[in-house]
């Protein structure tokens, strides 16, 4: 045991050997290389270092950027659950919540930096913003939000054992925890504009008969739908991190209390969304696409995205995990909970990408033909630095921080 | 004093928290978005005064009137003059890109070179004009002394009318050598036609501004053929919805191109077979009587049978019709249905003035000449010859010649030896038949070979031939000033100015319906170190002494221009002045513009770049110098030469289908030309690359077109790599499956494989001139290019 | 933006007569040049060429020898209600100009975030994947009109009606101390390019223009109608088959023109 | 994003959406405050140190 090392570690808590610890991150610290290496390419040499083109305008990037937001969601409503609604027992999971939702909006934003075309002027976005535009929504959003999750984030930060010696560090890390409500109030409301505009983004564009739909004033029902969608998919992630940090460090971190509150409120949205995306999608195929002249199948009859998809994303990964969360002896199932959830999350991310994918590929124009697309090593570099970036502050923050408050009574 | 943790933290959070209050960091973003708005290697093009100046286009031999938008000196952008009675509006991609040839430094011999590296490299290294011109008078003084002044050869590609192609001839005169060549195209052939059937020894026009009903034999009216500025806005024209005669449109060719499919009816036939169709319509016209009685009585022989002088009885043309293509056999060669024939006989019948036309795709590669007669017999029969609408086959331009040539001893010594490669009865030889004799002969037929605005890499069937014949010959001189693929083979280089930098001059734009002659003085400075070809020959010749710089006595090209412009403008005929009425309306031109002083006539020929000569009532009444005085559906003229061209029957003096005999075996080859992409000399500006299809060239892939059923039984697929190899040589295709190819036929598009240029043209695709195979037309002696057979393999 | 369509000025739209397009691409050359477009060395990924105006071939999909094809020249559309790419883009980058109904593109704005790509379905908008194709000492830079600036990499650039030509216009029209513009004193490039005139350009708003006559014709048609971006630009074609190709139609749906009885 | 920004209208889309954005901004902005504030007050003994507990 290294004790400078070890000085850091949460009182009480036992942790693994320097060594090991190290040798643990180097996967992740080279995905965050590859990364690096592909961004300097594209921020240098511009986007022709990726296969994007005129028609996949939106490709890998925003596929991770929109599914790791959505994912992300868990954080934003664990905290309206925590300290508006006041269900307490999640005062133990909510800061592996904030966690994950920092890592993924920070990382989102990272990606999204690359993606334009002129980062270098990316903030006239703020400036010289376009008030209609659900981008610029989503962007004030998920800045502001950024904002709002550094913030919840900071009080774990000055919770570690060497800094909480700071005097001044440590009151400030408790007021700002007072107040905590506040700003979980105003993240509630960023999210739930930003998850609804990601949505809208999509649903507004009505001269792409595959995204566009109908909605209530100015925003389209996929507004409804990814707010709803994100929240029923959020707490599912974050179950799954905390059952991945429990079964890497073999110990018991989350009492069961809290995984279950989450997993049974996921349980009821997911239900409600998968109801509301099955009518969603039924308006959608004999109302909105007629009405542009074409047919469901016009849709799937050419290239490598097939009707497979709608089934994958309603009803495998939709309807099937619904009822599983559903099903309070399943969902009280440690294997079952994590079956459903992995299944939740992955048709939220179904959902995203085939919005942002497939809509682009199909041709609208009645003479247009159907492209597909496959990343450059450097997308798939900057994509995956992603997860590094994740396992890596997760791993540090588990390592140094108080994540898990109840760590201790749970592994006495 | 020590400073402790907290100090140390405050100091920090103090520091951060007070940089933002400062205006630096803001200051610095912003600085840096307004730099991405500056990027130094973004250019930023040159503000001016705007301009306006106008020329002619002779990227071909079309000469339509451009008008060119100027930034100070800077060509800026390229627009078609309305006004311009030869494209009245019209203008091709290829000429609406000129600018780019001329700026474009990689596509430009940039001043005087000599080879840097192997033959066909095409690296060279830049040298002066005095030292080109000394390299070059040093080996010419010393081939006329001490050797044979006729392994002099000149390729010549330059307007065969014009004031540049007559000067290279005098001055081969005047050195003293006969080898003269000439890149065979549809010019040559109608030229041909023209003098053994008319007995006129010029090129023929087609007055389509009249034309009420146009049969096309495969002619690319949307593939550039004649003056694609002409033809395009012609169509316009054509296919304008309300006012105005409503002009129909057939075409008859294998393939679905543009042309077919904008038609107002395609006719699909076996290729190769246009002549018999032709025939097999004239003796439908002929059955029902409905062909012009008049013309064909007074102005034709040969029509009936007829008796020579020995008093032997001989075929005429309409027996031979009658009994050789009756529909069912004309149907079996063809593959057309009789009904069709009938139908077309109907509507030329009904149609006021109707035209035959011929000259497959741009009518740059040659058709047969027997071809080109049966289908001109359809307006022979009609009478639509010198008439409104109709083939005009008389237009002379009357500029003056240059004065005598001054053949000196040597000169003449070496003149009345043969030519070393025999030219056919028309007097011209080919670039064909020099290769040939280079790579046959074992006596060397050429020591030092000029190139003028000649390209047989791309305009020559077979050109696979060229690169194994010009590396057989010593010293290859360019005048080109592109770079382009046959100059790659050159040792010297003294490159023309571009061509808006210099004085333009089109005699008789190809296919025009009237006499007329384009000039334009430059309009753009020289962008690099080159001379107006004119003026290098003048100066060669000087440097050269003896006859021939008594033969050139011009200061200038200008002169020389201006000295022949006088003549015209004594003979007072015409106008240089553009009138309100279109010299197609038939009607004398009231006022000539023309007021007998040089000077002035000159700058008002230069300011309106035109004169020309409107038809009227008189020219259709024109005696035929043939040695009939009429127009010879057996042709006397051929009689005179029947050993010449192997004539053994009546048929062979008149015009008929013959089929081309080719291997039995494999695949019909055929070669298909675009509007869009140059297959000619003047290289492709690079924006046309954005307007090529992905389907016809995909990265470095050309695609061979073919017909999904050709493609089942061939076992190909869209997209696969195949090898096609004809008797000449193998090229690399992807495949692409198209309705538009005729089952059975496969065709690639010219122009492609160019090996000379910059990066916009070079090694993208392959060139399929290099592998057709070609008979020789038994009178022009050019190649007939249509029979090719070949075998495709999957790879 | 609906509130738009019913304003009264000029409204600036085009008709292309589909018949008497011969698919030369004079038009896509001369708006390069118009335009000071960049050119690649390799220009065949119809995914990322720079062409404001596009060519589309299409075919009747008969067998040999009943077929035909036929081109649709692609501007950009200039759509008058609710431009898709307009009330998206987050920066303003592009706008809706009232009193000409042209769409433009301010390049130095543009942040190339693509969202307006995705949102046009006629693919009018291209993106600067690369720096222009200007190597030093080639000349490329030589024929550049200072009317058009060049644009940087990372940027999204389309048609714009070329509205330097507008402004050219009015320029002399001021000079000459008038208010109203000629009808042809104002045409794109294209327009004017076109050998076969088969573009019409002029005001839609008024009933004077060749185009406001044009547009009547039972022929007209423009692209994807039925998604009602209402584009300015229209088509002409008497071929059925043409037609069809214009928009998306469900069986039994697309009513064929029966040519007027003379 | 600002009135002098030449895309600004004074219109209601400009007012509900940039008016929710300053709002949010300035809820952040007075949340910090107030913890440094309180802090910086517990710090210089103006205010007496409450034991946080979660």
């Amino acid at each position: 045991m290294n004790p400078f090392d070890a000085a850091l570690f949460p009182e009480g808590t036992k942790r693994c050997s320097l060594k090991l610890f190290i040798a643990w991150n180097i996967p992740w610290i080279l995905l965050l290389l590859w990364g690096l290496v592909g961004a300097v390419l594209c921020l240098y040499k511009g986007l022709n270092q990726t296969n994007m083109t005129d028609y996949f305008a939106f490709a890998l990037w925003i596929v991770f950027d929109l599914a790791v937001i959505a994912l992300g969601a868990g954080a934003f409503f664990t905290g309206f659950l925590t300290y508006i609604i006041g269900k307490k027992e999640l005062k133990d999971i909510i800061n592996a919540a904030v966690l994950i939702g920092f890592i993924c909006y920070s990382g989102a934003i990272a990606m999204l930096g690359i993606d334009i075309g002129q980062p270098l002027r990316g903030w006239f976005i703020f400036w010289h913003v376009n008030v209609h535009s659900m981008l610029a929504e989503v962007s004030f959003c998920i800045t502001a939000y950024l904002g709002v999750l550094a913030i919840e984030y900071l009080p774990i930060i000055l919770e570690n054992r060497q800094i909480q010696r700071i005097k001044e560090l440590r009151l400030f890390g408790n007021n700002l925890h007072e107040i905590m409500a506040m700003f979980a109030a105003t993240g509630t409301f960023l999210s739930f504009f930003h998850q609804g505009s990601l949505g809208g983004l999509f649903g507004v564009m009505y001269a792409r008969p595959f995204a566009y739909r109908e909605g209530f004033y100015v925003w389209p029902w996929t507004f409804f739908l990814f707010v709803l969608s994100a929240i029923a998919a959020g707490p599912c992630f974050t179950i799954l991190c905390t059952r991945l940090a429990e079964f890497i460090t073999r110990k018991k971190l989350v009492p069961d209390k809290a995984v279950q509150t989450l997993a049974k409120i996921a349980a009821y949205l997911t239900g409600i969304y998968v109801l509301l995306k099955i009518v969603d999608t039924l308006v959608w195929a004999y109302k909105l696409t007629p009405k542009a002249g074409l047919t469901l199948m016009d849709y799937y009859k050419e290239g490598p995205y097939g009707i497979w998809l709608l089934i994958a994303e309603v009803i495998i990964f939709g309807i099937i995990p619904a009822i599983i969360l559903l099903i309070p002896k399943a969902r009280q199932h440690p294997g079952w909970l994590v079956v459903a959830c992995l299944m939740n999350c992955t048709g939220i991310v179904l959902n995203r990408f085939v919005f942002t994918v497939v809509t682009l590929a199909i041709p609208v124009m009645p003479f247009g033909r159907f492209v597909s697309y496959w990343p450059t090593w450097q997308e798939w570099g900057i994509a995956l630095a992603l997860v590094g970036y994740g396992f890596l502050l997760f791993s540090l923050s588990y390592r140094y921080l108080p994540l898990f408050p109840k760590e201790r009574e749970l592994n006495p | 004093m020590e400073i402790n943790r907290r100090d140390f933290i405050k100091f920090v959070v103090g520091g951060v928290a007070g940089i933002h209050v400062t205006p630096l960091p803001w200051k610095l973003t912003d600085d840096i978005a307004i730099w991405t708005q500056n990027w130094p290697w973004v250019p930023v093009p040159e503000r001016g005064e705007f301009k306006e100046a106008k020329a002619i286009c002779t990227l071909c031999a079309g000469g339509c009137g451009i008008r060119l938008r100027l930034v100070e000196k800077r060509g800026v952008k390229i627009e078609a003059r309305d006004e311009f009675p030869v494209n009245h509006g019209g203008i091709c991609p290829i000429g609406m890109g000129g600018l780019q040839l001329m700026y474009d430094k990689d596509l430009r011999f940039t001043s005087p070179m000599k080879r840097g590296g192997p033959r066909g490299e095409g690296i060279f290294v830049d040298i002066s004009w005095d030292e080109a011109f000394s390299i070059l008078i040093e080996r010419l003084k010393e081939l006329r002394e001490k050797k044979d002044p006729r392994l002099l050869a000149v390729i010549d590609g330059l307007p065969y009318e014009g004031t540049e192609s007559l000067m290279v001839r005098r001055f081969l005169q005047a050195y003293g050598s006969n080898s003269y060549f000439r890149l065979p195209d549809q010019d040559l052939v109608d030229r041909t036609v023209n003098w053994i059937m008319h007995g006129i020894k010029g090129p023929m026009g087609f007055d389509l501004e009249n034309s009420d009903y146009i049969l096309s034999f495969g002619a690319g009216l949307l593939e550039g053929w004649g003056i694609p500025g002409r033809v395009l806005s012609l169509w316009g024209d054509w296919r304008s919805k309300g006012e105005g005669p409503k002009v129909k449109v057939v075409q008859i060719e294998s393939r679905a191109s543009n042309t077919a499919s904008k038609a107002d009816r395609w006719i699909a036939i076996n290729p190769g077979t246009e002549a018999a169709l032709a025939l097999g319509i004239v003796r439908e016209l002929l059955q029902r009587g409905r062909y012009n009685v008049d013309f064909v009585n007074e102005h034709t022989f040969g029509f009936g049978d007829w008796v020579d002088q020995e008093g032997r009885s001989h075929k005429g043309f309409k027996s031979l019709v009658m009994e050789a293509y009756t529909p069912e056999k004309v149907a079996s060669i063809t593959g057309v249905d009789p009904k069709e024939i009938k139908l077309i006989a109907s509507e030329l019948e009904s149609a006021k003035t109707p035209i035959a036309l011929w000259g497959r795709g741009k009518a740059e590669l040659p058709n047969g000449v027997y071809e080109t007669m049966a289908i001109h017999s359809i307006n022979l029969v009609l009478g639509r010859v010198q008439r409104p609408g109709g083939v005009i086959i008389s237009k002379e331009v009357p500029l003056g010649d240059l004065g005598p040539v001054f053949t000196d001893e040597k000169a003449k010594d070496s003149l009345r030896q043969d030519a070393l490669v025999p030219a056919g009865i028309t007097g011209i030889a080919h670039v064909g038949d020099l290769l040939k004799a280079i790579l046959d002969s074992k006596e060397p037929v050429v020591d030092t070979l000029f190139l003028f605005q000649a390209n047989p890499w791309v305009t020559m069937p077979s050109s696979i031939l060229l690169e194994k014949a010009l590396k057989k010959v010593p010293f290859i001189v360019s005048f080109s000033p592109f770079r382009d693929d046959t100059s790659c083979f050159a040792d010297l280089i003294l490159p023309d100015h571009g061509y808006l930098e210099k004085f333009q001059e089109i005699v008789n734009p190809k296919g025009l319906g009237y006499a007329a002659y384009c000039i334009s003085a430059p309009v753009l400075p020289a962008a690099y170190q080159t001379k107006p070809l004119g003026d290098t020959l003048i100066q060669l010749a000087g440097k050269l002494g003896d006859g021939i710089k008594e033969s050139f006595p011009f200061k200038s090209y200008e002169e020389a221009l201006r000295q022949r412009a006088s003549v015209l403008f004594s003979g007072k005929r015409g106008s240089i002045k553009i009138q309100k009425e279109p010299p197609w309306k038939w009607v004398e031109t009231k006022d000539s513009g023309i007021q007998g002083d040089d000077k002035k006539d000159w700058e008002a020929l230069l300011k309106s770049n035109l004169w020309y000569l409107p038809n009227t009532k008189e020219s259709a009444y024109i005696v035929f110098p043939t040695d009939s005085k009429k127009v010879e559906f057996v042709s006397l003229t051929l009689k005179r030469f029947k050993d010449a061209i192997g004539a053994k029957s009546d048929e062979d003096l008149m015009p008929h289908y013959k089929a081309l005999e080719t291997e039995k075996a494999g695949f019909l080859f055929l070669p298909y030309e675009m509007v869009n992409w140059s297959s000619g000399w003047a290289p492709s500006p690079p924006y046309l690359t954005k307007t090529v299809f992905d389907h016809i060239l995909l990265k470095q892939d050309l695609f061979l077109e073919l017909n999904p059923r050709t493609a089942k039984d061939l076992g190909v697929k869209e997209g696969d790599l195949v090898e096609v190899r004809s008797k000449l040589g193998a090229l690399k295709f992807k495949v692409h499956l198209s309705e538009v190819a005729m089952p059975g036929v496969i065709y690639a598009p010219l122009g492609f494989g160019r090996i000379g240029y910059d990066e916009f043209l070079k090694y993208k695709g392959v060139n399929v001139a290099t592998i057709l195979t070609c008979q020789k037309d038994p009178i022009a002696g050019t190649p007939l290019w249509w029979g090719t057979k070949v075998t495709i393999n999957r790879i | 933006m609906g509130k738009l369509s019913e304003h009264k000025g000029p409204k600036y739209g085009m008709v292309i007569d589909l018949d008497k397009c011969t698919g030369c691409g004079t038009c896509m050359v001369a708006c390069a040049h118009e335009n000071n477009l960049s050119v690649r060395p390799d220009e065949s990924d119809i995914q990322r060429k720079l062409t404001w105006m596009r060519l589309y071939m299409v075919t009747n999909g008969e067998a040999y020898p009943k077929t035909e094809v036929s081109y649709f020249p692609r501007p950009c559309m200039q759509c008058d209600h609710h431009t898709p790419c307009v009330s998206v883009c987050p920066a303003t980058a592009t706008d809706y100009d009232i009193n000409t109904g042209i769409v433009s593109q301010i390049y130095t704005r543009c942040i190339g975030c693509r969202y307006c790509m995705a949102a046009c379905p006629y693919h009018a908008r291209v993106f600067n994947w690369w720096d222009g194709y200007f190597p030093k000492g080639k000349g490329l830079e030589r024929y550049l009109s200072p009317e058009v600036s060049v644009r940087m990499r990372g940027v999204v650039e389309k048609c714009t009606f070329c509205h330097h030509r507008l402004m050219r216009a009015k320029t002399k029209a001021y000079n000459e101390g008038r208010r109203e513009l000629e009808e042809d004193e104002y045409i794109t490039a294209c327009t004017e390019a076109c050998p076969a005139n088969a573009i019409t350009f002029g005001d839609l708003n008024n009933p004077e223009h060749k185009v406001s006559k044009l547009i009547k014709s039972p022929y007209a048609f423009r692209l994807l109608e039925r998604l009602g971006t209402q584009p300015k630009v229209y088509y002409l074609s008497k071929k059925e088959w043409v037609r069809k190709l214009g928009d998306n139609y469900l069986p039994g749906e697309f009513k064929p023109v029966n040519p007027p009885k003379a | 994003m600002f009135p002098f920004c030449f895309e600004w209208k004074w219109d209601p889309d400009h007012f509900i959406f940039l008016g929710f954005l300053y709002l949010v901004l300035i809820i952040i902005g007075t949340g910090l405050g107030i913890a440094f504030l309180k802090t910086s007050a517990q710090v210089l003994g103006f205010m007496r140190e409450r034991h946080f507990d979660h």
